[in-house]
């Protein structure tokens, strides 16, 4: 085992897709002599030669569209999106094409792509730089949509994500590339080597696409959250006392409901947590779907703690936020109802 | 305010009423336009992007050097897909008025684009279609019958009942699924070129749109793709005057003929006579050439006409005059092959009634086999539950769950 | 009053806007000479001008991005997109530009632009003709999203989305642009005379923007709906013979939560029905909002009925379609739980 | 398989450790290019987009007919924008190193191009710009403390802290805000411009993007638009050979100038020695005319170098040579126009030390007084509830109930 922080995970996982099998090939902005602007593809090119780690124009629809034409004839494009706040260009060939491909021609066509892209705050990005446009692709039908929260399920996923024959959105939260993060600021900042998951097999292994993972069990109360938000939520169970258990949900679309329903079927209390914004995000399809599956068990309103329904401000980045305090609150809220 | 507006408002040359005049046009005459190696230089073959290929003249004879040469069978056999496709247009028309199918789109007019270019093409390249060039579809083989099951949404439907009709694919035919979303699959067929090249395969891939689809971005998305890569790409505009009711010159096509867009990207653009099947298969054989010897991509301008509705839901007459077709400068591309081969002593009014007749035949025959694989009221159909497959390779929980609630709960 | 269909309610409301405000003009394809495939514009170009009814290039990403240049200096654009399946081009001008200008440069420029487009299936459309995009645009921030289920909204709204100074994604259920439509395909068609809400003023009136509508009181369960399923739900509520509260929800961002928590706080059961796929779709942003006001009153798990999570199919519209019969199971489900 | 792969891939000339080449770029003598009335047709100048407008001669002085002959102390303005330009991103370079703003993007070799020409516009004309254009901001008279407000996000920000670092705005001064979107702004300026028209307006839009931006779809909509419309707009591509590590060629730039992508659609595209402050400035006059006279849009694509790293979080060692500047044949645009004034008589080396110095100063000043409003870290701040202000014009109940929700609980 190695210890890697999270573009190095990202960064293995695609070495040895490249070594495996000659039909990978990466595409996107600045990735290929450069190795990307959060250096995720350093070396690649180097390695794999330019020909299979492909600098493109900076046009991110035209980026996926020759990809998704890549995919038909054979290959296996991984693409970047530089900043996930710059996908929209490329949002509808997502979604009237490469998400619906496979069914409109009956499964005689489809693109096996991967699309990787930063995204979250954190950062001081600013509006254009910090956006989780997650939920919007969890509601279109025939793509699916992961963000790991580590730097283990960052390589294992993303060797899922590439091997599958379904497209697949791989969201990657930024603000924790080079290290766990707990929502302090003032804090100085932790590498991944202080924590379990930045141990990381240096050969190929898989993580399942569709499956969460509880990432601290607990009784009181379920979390369920994603990305960035899972150390957060880690400090906010610590520093609150709450025997909280925390629900790293990984894969956004398919969603393990299983997972989620035996968890506040126990605990009966239940705080959803990300970064986007709430009004019509992807916390409201968590938060219908406990609902739903735990309505009987359920012992308090389910807590929504998400950004605000602002655009990310790059001044009051963490007024703006959700941090530790919030999430207690949620907590103290849901336990005291 | 706006009375004060000097904003430029293109128009057409004639609205309802008005009568049809296409001065706008600019003709060349058959032979006038020279042919350059397919090596040259973009900017060294820019008159090819204003000027116009041409072959046959009026008198059915051909001239110049964009010749292709081809013999009598050959021709025979493009004249009997552009016929084919024809009678299978008529055909389905008929029974969309009918209420059979729930729409249909003709390419009347259009038909030596597609049929010419197919010929022209080798069975491995990949072409990308939009919903006017069934002329592919006809030209590669592709049983009418194929094609009306899916127009059915029936048990045969290659589709298995998603796709509106005219939304046809072909896996081993070597043509892609088509999609209702305009332009998308221009910059797709440049990354299918792509990865031929990568592959280090021969195989090229074409597309088509019409005039107003060159506005949408993908049409950039091709251009700068296939010209940074020079992917080995044939990217097709048929411009037929008319996108629903507006005139190509909102796409700016009369300021600057389409196939000039290319030159910006270093592309050569080529200006050809739609309704000319030899020239287009000229200039398609060219292209051809061009990327499979590594030499780049290629625009092709093909001028034409649409003579018919956009679709069945579409009344022309509401913006154009009824008579716009007949005034039509570059004729009718069955009529101008019919003649040339008759000029050649290979073809007679008589065998083209003939044939005529058997191919309306043969679209009805098709026609009354394809339904009995099921209608949109009567006879077999196909399993709604199919609907939850093919979104993902394998269906997840969710969609099973959901398969099951609608297989308990009935419709409606 | 006259009688008017949807159609010539909005026709009438942009005639009334172009005749009342200069700077109004509309922008879209085909909607000028030929005055629209819905024929909404009809006789607009005609009588206003072409140089304020525009015929536009086949480029929805253009036509946004130049009517925020026309809004920012001082004109009113209402655009139209063909079918909101044809939306997704403009994306990123409506995330990206039009929703944040006015936050990020704090006030100083803004683009008051109402995008008009016409949504939902049940006419055969298939996949690209029929989509319910509207749970994307409600989770993002800065745009108002609204659709109207009958005439006399349809044409008070529209004329409150174009003098709102801010801009508003106005989606128009296609399927009831000439007649209620109560899911019955066979049933023969019934024109909006047959229907009170057919009954429209000639002259200028509004309808508010971020108000609900309560269309059928009742006391057993509520229904939320909007568009097309409004007229469905009705249907459902009459056949059952359940007395649903049946509430129309026309302005889905800003939502109307009082009006909401209202009903639900007195039947204490309930149904959201929308047509689009219900995976990250509006539905569970109503579900979480309504479990969030109203925990303490529910006494059955809230119900979603939605399309399925697949692309409209062309063949199966009406098993895809979510049809009485099952909003009357999702009633009796909340009622015998 | 890939080892077989024969797709191009562009290459920039010289990479670190090779010696810098610049042999690629097509470069005219100064003078050489004629100056067509505003009125000729685009196909009618297609000379303009391949060669490269200059006046100013390596001696200093001025040749040819695009000579703007403007008066001396029009240039001495000029240079002192484009000095103080280079001082205000100097000092800010200098406060992101030390921590005090979190970002920043110097717009170094390429200040003639901003402020030439805004200098050639009129004040009612809309300025659409991207992050590197500082320079319109200077010569528009915005004080360079305002600026610094902004890039602290402080009491003064005019974007309220809202914004990263150097997206500046001003109503007054008809500057548009900047986005931190590629190309977006390029449409939005022709639709500003075609509102303009269509009010009987005399101004203008102007509107700037990198070359790596020219290939995202805006880019397209952009001149499309502007043909159809003949919209009263300057479209400029600020071609400084990079985006961020990417050579322009992989916009497609080496193989056709940017310029030309105008020609495909109807537009007149002139090149420019983007460092020859008196050919900028001439050029941009002509397209400004051009537009004034309702004669339609321009594209000018201005050949400079990004001189400085792409912002403060790159590093351009990693991919080009670090002396590439040095061998840049177009020089320095501040050295140029100083050689002039000095060749006219009418300036000094020792004037030039003076104002340095007291534009040094003045920078040096403004943040100070910036500083008094408050920095990331000390002084007055904003009142983080803002942020909630401006989504709409009136705030709606949920954004209410969010903004008490988070002045109750706090931060973090
Ligand atoms: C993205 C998108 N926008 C709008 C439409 C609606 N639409 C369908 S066909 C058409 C006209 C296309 O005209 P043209 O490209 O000239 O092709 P033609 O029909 O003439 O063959 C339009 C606007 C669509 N299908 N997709
Ligand atoms: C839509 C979008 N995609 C990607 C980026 C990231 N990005 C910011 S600047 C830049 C390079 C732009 O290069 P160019 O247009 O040449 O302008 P320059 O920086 O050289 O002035 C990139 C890729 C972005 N801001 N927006
Ligand atoms: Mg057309
Ligand atoms: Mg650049």
């Amino acid at each position: 085992m190695a210890q890697m922080n999270m573009i190095q995970a990202l960064n293995s996982a695609m070495d040895i897709a490249l070594s495996k099998d000659p039909t990978v090939v990466l595409m996107g902005e600045d990735i290929g002599y450069f190795g990307g602007v959060f250096r995720c593809t350093e070396g690649l090119q180097r390695k794999h030669g330019e020909h299979r780690v492909l600098d493109a124009p900076i046009a991110e629809g035209g980026i996926v569209a020759t990809a998704i034409g890549m995919g038909v004839n054979g290959l296996r494009p991984v693409v970047e999106i530089q900043f996930a706040d710059y996908i929209y260009p490329a949002f509808d060939q997502i979604v009237s094409e490469l998400a619906r491909l496979r069914h409109r021609s009956a499964g005689d066509f489809y693109a096996p792509i991967t699309i990787r892209t930063p995204c979250g705050g954190g950062i001081r990005g600013g509006q254009t730089h910090s956006q989780s446009p997650e939920g919007i692709f969890t509601h279109v039908s025939g793509i699916k949509v992961v963000m790991p929260s580590n730097p283990y399920d960052a390589k294992g996923m993303l060797l899922s994500a590439i091997e599958d024959d379904d497209p697949v959105v791989f969201f990657e939260p930024k603000r924790i590339y080079n290290g766990p993060f707990d929502g302090d600021p003032d804090k100085p900042a932790r590498p991944w080597s202080t924590h379990a998951k930045g141990e990381v097999p240096e050969g190929h292994y898989t993580v399942p696409i569709g499956k969460a993972e509880i990432v601290r069990p607990g009784n009181a109360a379920t979390i369920i959250t994603y990305g960035t938000m899972v150390h957060v939520a880690e400090a906010a169970a610590e520093k609150s006392g709450i025997d909280a258990e925390i629900i790293d949900v990984r894969s956004m679309a398919p969603l393990d409901v299983a997972t989620l329903r035996a968890s506040v079927q126990k605990t009966g209390r239940c705080v959803i947590v990300h970064e986007a914004t709430r009004f019509g995000g992807y916390g409201a399809e968590l938060s219908a779907t406990v609902q739903e599956e735990c309505f009987w068990h359920l012992e308090a309103p389910i807590q929504r703690v998400t950004g605000w329904d602002t655009p990310y401000p790059h001044a009051f980045e963490w007024e703006y936020f959700p941090g530790q305090k919030r999430i207690i609150n949620a907590l103290r809220a849901v336990l005291e109802a | 305010m706006i009375q004060k507006s000097r904003l430029h408002i293109p128009h057409p040359p004639a609205r309802p009423g008005d009568k049809p005049d296409f001065s706008y046009l600019q003709i060349s005459q058959p032979g006038e336009v020279m042919r350059p190696d397919v090596n040259t230089h973009a900017m060294d073959m820019t008159d090819l992007a204003h000027s116009m290929v041409r072959v046959l003249k009026d008198d059915g004879k051909t001239t110049g050097p964009w010749n292709p040469h081809l013999e009598p069978e050959v021709l025979q056999v493009g004249l009997r897909h552009m016929m084919l496709t024809r009678a299978f247009d008529e055909r389905m028309q008929r029974v969309q008025r009918q209420g059979k199918i729930s729409f249909y789109v003709k390419c009347t007019g259009e038909e030596a684009v597609a049929v010419a270019q197919t010929m022209a093409l080798l069975p491995g390249d990949m072409l990308f279609p939009s919903y006017r060039n069934q002329g592919l579809q006809v030209a590669r083989g592709r049983k009418l019958v194929d094609l009306m099951c899916q127009c059915l949404s029936n048990t045969r439907d290659m589709c298995k009942g998603r796709q509106m009709p005219i939304m046809y694919h072909s896996k081993e035919g070597n043509l892609f699924s088509i999609s209702g979303n305009l332009t998308t699959q221009y910059p797709q067929a440049v990354g299918w070129a792509m990865a031929s090249a990568m592959k280090g395969e021969d195989n090229l891939a074409a597309t088509w749109i019409g005039d107003g689809s060159t506005a949408e971005p993908d049409f950039h998305h091709a251009l700068t793709f296939a010209s940074v890569y020079q992917a080995p790409v044939i990217l097709n505009v048929v411009n037929n005057q008319w996108a629903i009711s507006t005139f190509q010159a909102f796409a700016g096509g009369t300021r600057v003929p389409f196939a000039a867009r290319g030159l910006g990207y270093g592309i050569p653009g080529i200006r050809v006579d739609g309704n000319d099947f030899l020239a287009v298969y000229a200039v398609t054989a060219w292209a051809a050439e061009r990327a499979r010897t590594g030499a780049g991509p290629t625009l092709i301008e093909h001028v034409t006409y649409r003579a018919s509705a956009h679709s069945t839901s579409d009344d022309p007459s509401r913006y154009r005059p009824k008579d716009e077709f007949e005034a039509w400068p570059l004729g009718d591309p069955i009529t101008r092959l019919k003649q040339h081969l008759i000029q050649l002593g290979e073809w007679s009014e008589k065998q083209h009634e003939a044939l005529e007749k058997e191919l309306e035949k043969h679209a009805l025959e098709s026609w009354k086999e394809a339904i009995t694989y099921g209608t949109m009221t009567e006879g077999p159909s196909l399993d709604p539950s199919n609907m939850f497959e093919d979104v993902f390779k394998e269906m997840p929980e969710h969609l099973k769950k959901q398969r099951e609630q609608m297989l308990a709960e009935g419709d409606k």
